[in-house]
């Protein structure tokens, strides 16, 4: 084994640790590391995390707790026909698991992370536990200045905790690191759908998630070595169709799920499990004189598209049909959590979009701790068979 | 090499085994069929025996067969030379029994399919039950066996209800104590039937309805040979105002087997091909 | 009996406004007024009014499919249009009546609209329900209005101002565009103040439920008395009016030691009076209630009563600052409150209207309602010491109402709070 | 003359019946399966309860007596196994006449004088066998019942039989059965109790026992006395699944959540938190100081978390119900499953016993998931926050025990005391007999019409 093949999956195994760690080690390590640095954990799905460290914090994201939490007290908090997630969450934050935390964000989704904001704050977890309205409105004089309002909120709840002040250059330098950091997963997705045998949708989710709690500088290490790695030919390619995978972007997959998409015949060239940590789609501005107004720009003019955004001026249906066209797809996967609405109320509208552009599509429901995956297999294997075994074979 | 080849397969499902035995070639031919309840016993040698029953029958051995393909959850048979996915079998095989069939609706012991095929057989779009067997045909069969019922018998006994009775729960055990509440009501035992049949249909139907399915719908898997079911699913279909005709052909239960064989028979073509590229 | 169940006044009043309504929505093309979609929790009925345009409610139109049992059939023709089970049955209830030709409730014509005006107020689903809308009707105006979530238990001036801006450049001109009537604030001034009044006589009906007996449901016949307000006549004279009206009637009935007025009869013994959250069923509305009606409770107050506006806590519409108004409105209806001011507002209700116990109907399709009630729940038997019940229905899907289910859990709830009345009576001493 | 209070619980799967007297001591109880008859299933329920109570009262006379030996309380239990037995034979010779009817009028002829030919030596292999389990196996008081006993003989018996019959003997077996459960038998107790006397006398188990002995004829005469003793029920309340159609006024038909409820609270006093696993519900409840009810929790309508759940699975493995518990604890390992649906865990422990994982291991899976969901339910109901009782059915399950006792100590602390009764499963049917006791006035809307009808 190369020196290098051998720092990868070096790489790739802290990551699976970390980005399933419900203690929050690496997390917790980082505030240890500094007198002052606060955590501040968010939900899904998006937040600027370069706010947070440019107050001398980490902004830990946190998923839900998968399939690895026994789920007892989080029962008593939600009827069943509530998304896993939340109750998840619950249960976490009753057993201790966030107690290094100092503040937590709920950025606006649904009604569900809503009102579990408000748990939050009957419960006392936290010195904050803030529910971050982001706006709907994509205009910067109304909804950019709004944003810019909430996030000078979340500045004042930090700044009371640690004394930190706000420091133009240091967002800047944040948003800088940030930037690189959407750039490099930017070029591995590319590579991906090129060469997705380069590296395996499970291992580029592991990573990705891990860049969500622990330090960008860090993360971007890593993802500069991955790259590295990827951009030489590796691995072996297999006879399997290609696929975007959308609806997943709160409630997390399990990783069985998304082994057994990439089993049962396809390729994930593209997904939204992590989109917060793509969200922007460009470059933010860090020349800037008011960073904090950059970054609410940049919220306002380039967030992609997702279930909980507002999208009658600029419909998502016709730019995930455009992801699938530039990721040169054979299809899309819908994976929905069972009893998402924003993700579910989409799909009608989304699907009609396909059919009308003549992209083949599934749906499937799932949640976070499925561990039956056999109908799931059942419908991917006879998508990908339905493409396979009619259409001319896929050359590779 | 021979002239005629054979392929076999087997479907091994919830509750029943299939197996048939096919020549394959420009019209590939259905030569015989066997089907089996597992019955608590072990599919894997409940495969096996049907397997060589089926060889023995036509008088040949395993390495007359050009392909052995299973489907369902058939990957435990230990002799296969491939697996294929129930949905695409299914549709495979519903087109070679009723070749204008354009929908397919797959009623077996644990899942309802409702698949929507090309003239090819190729699967357009399906809907498939998941994580409750409340319209399986398992459900059917605890019903029945309450009743004190054969299952060959419930279909015709369906057919004579005259006020059918519809469970009031979905859950297909705890429908149990539902007929021990209708019986105690003294509904009889055909509206019974029939209310447990229309319960199952409907759920067929809702997944058969969010298709768009095109006429005809060929019915595939065991349910399909109860009348009573068939019935109950053209009413139901006519309830949802659907307009589709629905064929139930006499061998719907061994379409996931057909489809299985007749996969079988094209990777086998194809992978001849293929060698014999290679050798050129 | 029969001859109780006679008409009262404000019944005919409120039936002629409101079939007054769709009388003229059905002939707008004669009349040539402008058609706008809305939703109850923080609507701008006074601003819609203000241009001369009329409202339509798509929740209204569903929950009234639902209690005309049409529901049933239109939610399955959105589910074979690929929407899922999982979801708010009144989006798909509301898809499904688009696709049998738009009639509404009474069978007339519900005209498409010129405009969908989308406040989404307490609730994201009402996002993705206009942006179903806005694909069904392609080319039609769409207006957003962000209201933003009392997060923090209070409005702040950035809030209010965020509101305003939006009013004031994106609402009010796509009204003045849809309309081709330049906006009047003297006419919405005068439609705001109609509206503080019938939001005082609102408040006095409610209140009256202080009473022992009650001479009102709140929660049952509440839904009636906030039909008016809640569909397009805030802002009329005519509301005025008519709560003008059912407050007499009211005060009669207290006069006579008279319990509320249901469709089996007038409720002779009040046995037990109850605080309910979540939305009622609306599908088997009457059978619903006839279970309280038949073991004598009474439903004091209720949150549901409030979703288009918690008046009781002090809110009026205010001609003097209309903009600031409107927003404020919007933002202090009860889906728009978070959830330990939920709390508190019902422990309020718990203790001022003295309840014998709370009871939450979880609705299985609203998300918006149902997450977090657990907890609402358990906070309020914690702090007050009360009994509680929880029940499972839905709005409009009538496959989610299991009759024996909630009557088997009801039947539970109200011998429970009987032994606890019967023992614990035995245990007081005798004074 | 004593006063006897009757509690009914027609449960979705069994029926109980608890009789108590003043002291609110069990005197007698009886349980059956709940058949298509209700009025059927309850009577026996409460017929069983009688006699029951009459073996009570035997035992409480004959203890009075001197000169008896020491081991009497076994004689009696024996006694009582042996009336158990003959009240099954009269049932079994019912069935027996069922099967030939079925046997002559289900199948065509050659078949049908095949299978008459085989069913008389059917019923000869089994009924030896059961009349052990009885008399030695204690099998009366496994609470088996009629249906389940036979079943589990029959099928070992016919599955002997060249496999192509199975089917057709199974079918003649689910064709009888109903008919002859929903018969209500009037049993002679005098008789039958006298008969059970004499078979112990046979079977030489107690050598004091001889034919004109003291003991026999002191025994006897007691037999004759209990059975004239009138038992007079002064007030009774129906409960359970099936309460609505129990022949009862309303006012004597209440809540099975409150019956449940309010008699763990009466046997252990300290409950606050009640866990109710039966056939086709479970409930989590909440009592307060008096044993009433404060909030509630139960699931909705799906077998998964029920009783019926291990019943599709003991029948799934084609075992008895109270053997699936200690095979369960007999496991190394916990086998995680999957499925949630009753019907798809069945086909996957047939899956996972195929890939050989052991039955004890998949077991335990199954009612650790069994659990699990209960726990939801308990959380949603409030938590536990002291004592803990758990009653019905399932209470019984030694490794459905075995898990809510470590996940309540897991979640809810070490200190929490958790109670579970022998006699859990009649919980339900002891409440509704203390609160008949009381006579706690349940002011019915019924009753006060007619109170105030008399008023006027
Ligand atoms: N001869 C028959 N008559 C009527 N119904 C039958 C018959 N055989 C099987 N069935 C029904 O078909 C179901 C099994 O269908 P099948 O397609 O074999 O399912 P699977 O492939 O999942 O095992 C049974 O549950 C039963 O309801
Ligand atoms: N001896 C036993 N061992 C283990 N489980 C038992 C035993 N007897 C009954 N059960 C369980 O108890 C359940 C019935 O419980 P019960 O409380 O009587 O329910 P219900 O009142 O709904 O009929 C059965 O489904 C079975 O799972
Ligand atoms: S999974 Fe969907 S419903 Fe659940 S919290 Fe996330 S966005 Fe909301
Ligand atoms: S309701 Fe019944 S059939 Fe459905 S999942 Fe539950 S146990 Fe299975
Ligand atoms: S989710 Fe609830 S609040 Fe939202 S639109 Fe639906 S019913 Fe209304």
């Amino acid at each position: 084994m190369s020196d290098k093949t051998k720092n990868i999956d070096q790489i790739l195994s802290f990551c699976k640790e970390a980005a399933f760690d419900l203690q929050f080690t690496e997390a917790a390590k980082c505030k240890a590391a500094e007198e002052n640095r606060v955590l501040i954990g968010y939900m899904p799905i998006y937040f600027p995390r370069e706010l947070v460290h440019a107050m001398n914090g980490l902004a830990v994201g946190i998923m839900g707790s998968g399939d690895r939490k026994q789920i007892v007290k989080g029962d008593a908090y939600y009827q069943s026909y509530i998304c896993h997630m939340p109750r998840g969450l619950i249960e976490m934050a009753l057993d201790g698991h966030f107690d290094e935390m100092d503040g937590f964000l709920f950025p606006s989704i649904c009604d569900v992370i809503r009102n579990l904001s408000g748990m939050f704050q009957i419960l006392g977890k936290g010195k904050f536990a803030k529910y971050l309205d982001y706006p709907q409105d994509f205009n910067r004089e109304t909804g950019g200045v709004f944003y810019r309002n909430e996030l000078k909120i979340i500045i004042d709840h930090i700044t009371k905790i640690n004394g930190v002040k706000l420091d133009k250059d240091r967002l800047n330098e944040s948003i800088k690191l940030q930037n690189l950091n959407r750039r490099m997963l930017n070029e591995i997705y590319d590579i991906r759908q090129q060469f997705p045998w380069r590296l395996s949708a499970v291992e580029l989710y592991h990573l990705q998630r891990a860049g969500i709690v622990i330090p960008v500088e860090q993360h971007n290490n890593m993802l500069h070595d991955v790259l590295d790695y990827i951009r030489e030919d590796v691995g072996t390619p297999m006879d399997k169709i290609k696929v975007v995978v959308s609806g997943s972007f709160c409630e997390q997959p399990p990783i069985g799920l998304i082994r057994s998409i990439e089993q049962a015949g396809c390729y994930i060239v593209d997904d939204d499990f992590l989109i917060g940590s793509r969200w922007i789609e460009g470059q933010i501005d860090d020349q800037s004189d008011d960073p904090l107004t950059a970054l609410a720009n940049a919220y306002v003019d380039m967030s992609t598209f997702s279930s909980s955004v507002y999208d009658v001026n600029n419909h998502k249906g016709i730019r995930l049909a455009a992801l699938a066209k530039k990721r040169k797809a054979d299809g899309i996967i819908f994976a929905a959590p069972s009893f998402c609405d924003p993700a579910l109320l989409d799909r009608p509208i989304l699907q009609k979009d396909c059919e009308e552009r003549d992209i083949r599509y599934i749906s499937i429901k799932f949640s976070e701790n499925t561990g039956q995956f056999k109908v799931i297999k059942e419908q991917v294997g006879a998508f990908s068979d339905s493409i396979k075994l009619w259409d001319e074979p896929v050359t590779v | 090499m021979k002239q005629t080849k054979y392929t076999l397969g087997i479907d091994v499902g919830g509750s029943y085994i299939k197996a048939v035995l096919m020549k394959y070639g420009e019209s590939p031919a259905l030569i015989s069929k066997r089907v089996e309840k597992i019955r608590k016993r072990n599919p894997s040698q409940v495969s096996d025996d049907i397997i060589n029953a089926l060889l023995k029958q036509e008088g040949l051995s395993i390495d007359d067969l050009a392909y052995l393909a299973s489907t369902g959850e058939g990957e435990m048979v230990k002799r296969k030379t491939g697996h294929f996915y129930s949905m695409t079998t299914h549709a495979k095989g519903a087109i070679f029994l009723v070749p204008e069939g354009k929908t397919v609706v797959d009623l077996g012991a644990l899942y309802v399919r409702a698949i929507k095929i090309n003239n090819e057989g190729r699967v357009l779009n399906y809907k498939m039950t998941g994580q409750c067997a409340s319209g399986s045909g398992q459900f059917i069969e605890n019903i029945s066996r309450y009743l004190g019922l054969a299952i060959e018998e419930v279909g015709d006994i369906s057919l004579s209800a005259t006020t059918p009775e519809l469970p009031s729960g979905i859950c297909a055990v705890l429908a149990e104590t539902d007929v021990i509440n209708m019986v105690s009501r003294g509904i009889t035992t055909p509206d019974i039937i029939k209310g447990i049949h229309l319960s199952v249909a409907n759920r067929s139907v809702r997944l058969l309805s969010s298709l768009k399915p095109e006429s005809p719908a060929v019915l595939t898997g065991g349910m399909a040979l109860n009348k009573g079911m068939v019935q109950a699913m053209v009413e139901t279909i006519a309830d949802s105002k659907i307009d589709i005709e629905v064929i139930a052909p006499e061998d719907a239960i061994y379409a996931g087997a057909i489809g299985a064989a007749l996969w079988g028979g094209y990777r086998y073509e194809k992978l001849q091909k293929e060698a014999s590229a290679v050798i050129a | 009996m029969a001859q109780e169940v006679t008409k009262e006044k404000s019944m005919l009043l409120q039936k002629k406004m409101i079939g007054g309504l769709f009388d003229e929505l059905a002939h707008v093309k004669e009349s040539g007024k402008k058609v706008v979609y809305t939703f109850v929790p923080g609507n701008l009925s006074e601003l819609i009014r203000a241009f001369d345009m009329l409202p339509v409610y798509p929740e209204i139109n569903a929950l009234q499919s639902g209690m005309k049992k049409r529901s049933g059939g239109f939610i399955k023709e959105a589910e074979k249009l690929g929407h899922s089970e999982d979801v708010c049955t009144y989006v798909k209830c509301d898809v499904g009546m688009f696709l049998n030709g738009n009639k509404g409730p009474a069978d007339t014509q519900i005209p498409p609209p010129d405009l969908l005006l989308l406040s989404y107020t307490g609730c994201f689903t009402f996002m993705k329900w206009f942006e179903t809308l806005d694909r069904i009707y392609p080319g039609v105006e769409v207006a957003m209005l962000h209201t933003p979530y009392q997060e923090d238990g209070k409005i702040t001036p950035e809030m209010r101002a965020y509101m305003v801006k939006q009013l004031k450049e994106e609402v009010i001109p796509k009204m003045e565009k849809v309309s081709g009537k330049k906006f009047d604030e003297a006419k919405l001034k005068e439609n705001l103040q109609h509206s503080a009044d019938a939001e005082d006589y609102l408040v006095q009906i409610f209140e009256s439920a202080k009473h022992k007996p009650s001479p009102i449901d709140g929660y049952f016949a509440g839904v009636y008395y906030i039909g008016p307000v809640n569909i397009g006549f805030r802002g009329t004279p005519e509301a005025t009016e008519y709560y003008k009206q059912l407050l007499i009637e009211i005060k009669e009935r207290i006069r006579l030691g008279k319990g509320p007025v249901t469709p089996e009869g007038e409720m002779k013994k009040e046995r037990f009076r109850l605080v309910v959250e979540g939305p009622p069923n609306w599908t088997n509305f009457r059978e619903f209630w006839k279970m309280f009606y038949d073991l004598g409770v009474v439903i004091v107050a209720s949150s549901y009563t409030k979703v288009g506006g918690v008046f009781d806590l002090g809110f009026r519409h205010n001609p003097e600052k209309p903009l600031e108004s409107l927003s404020d409105y919007c933002m202090t209806v009860y889906t728009n409150h978070n959830l330990p001011q939920r709390i508190d507002l019902l422990s309020k209700y718990i203790k001022e209207y003295q309840a014998d116990g709370f009871l939450v109907n979880s609705i299985k399709s609203c998300n918006s309602f149902s997450a977090g009630q657990l907890m609402m729940m358990r906070t309020l038997e914690e702090r007050l010491e009360v009994p509680v019940g929880f029940i499972e229905s839905d709005l409009v899907d009538p496959r989610y109402f299991s009759f024996s289910n909630i009557k088997n859990r009801l039947d539970s709830f109200f011998q429970m709070l009987e032994q606890r009345k019967i023992i614990l009576n035995q245990k007081t001493p005798v004074a | 003359m004593s006063k006897y209070y009757l509690g009914v619980d027609l449960g979705s799967t069994t029926s109980k019946a608890v009789i108590i007297n003043e002291k609110d001591e069990i005197i007698g109880k009886g349980i059956t399966n709940t058949r298509a008859n209700y009025k059927v299933a309850a009577d026996i329920a409460r017929q069983e309860a009688v006699y029951d109570t009459r073996f009570t009262l035997l035992n409480q006379n004959l203890r009075v007596e001197s000169g008896l030996p020491e081991n009497i309380e076994d004689l009696l239990v024996s006694l009582d196994d042996a009336f158990h037995f003959l009240e099954f034979d009269i049932r079994l010779q019912k069935l027996y006449n069922e099967f030939l009817k079925v046997g002559k009028s289900a199948f065509d002829n050659k078949l049908s004088k095949l299978i008459l030919a085989e069913l008389p030596g059917l019923i000869d292999q089994i009924r030896p066998q059961i009349k052990e389990a009885y008399l030695h196996g204690g099998l009366a008081r496994k609470s088996q019942f009629f249906r389940d006993v036979v079943n589990e003989q029959y099928t070992q018996a016919v599955d002997s039989l060249e496999t192509e019959y199975f089917e057709k003997f199974m079918l003649v077996f689910d064709k009888s059965i109903t008919p002859v459960e929903n018969e209500m038998i009037e049993f002679d107790f005098k008789q039958l109790a006298t008969d059970a006397l004499n078979m112990l006398l046979e079977a030489g188990d107690y050598p004091e026992l001889t034919a004109g002995s003291k003991l026999y004829q002191k025994v006897a005469k007691q037999i004759q006395i209990i059975a004239d003793e009138k038992i007079d029920i002064t007030n009774m309340v129906g409960t359970g699944y099936g309460r609505a159609l129990l022949p009862f006024p309303e006012s004597c038909i209440k809540s099975e959540i409150l019956c449940h409820a309010f008699g763990a609270h009466a046997v252990f006093p300290n409950t606050r938190t009640v866990l109710d696993i039966g056939g086709q519900d479970t409930k989590a409840i909440q009592v307060d100081g008096y044993g009433l009810v404060t909030s509630f929790h139960m699931n909705d309508r799906c077998a998964a978390g029920c009783g019926r759940y291990l019943g599709y699975i003991a029948d799934e493995l084609n075992i008895s119900l109270n053997e699936l518990g200690p095979l369960a604890m007999e496991a190394e390992k916990q086998v995680n499953i999957c499925s949630t649906c009753t019907v798809f865990a069945g086909a996957e422990l047939r899956e996972l016993l195929n890939v050989g994982e052991k039955r004890s291991d998949i077991l335990a899976g199954l009612h650790r998931s069994i659990v699990m969901r209960a726990m939801s339910l308990i959380a949603r109901s409030g938590g536990v926050h002291n004592e803990f009782t758990f009653t019905g059915g399932v209470a019984r399950n030694q490794a459905v025990l075995k898990y809510v006792s470590a996940m309540i100590h897991e979640s809810y602390g070490e200190d929490i005391t958790i109670n579970v009764h022998t006699d859990s499963i009649f919980m339900g049917a002891l409440g509704g007999a203390m609160f008949a006791r009381r006579n706690i006035d349940v002011d019915l809307p019924e009753k006060q019409k007619r109170s105030r009808a008399k008023a006027v």
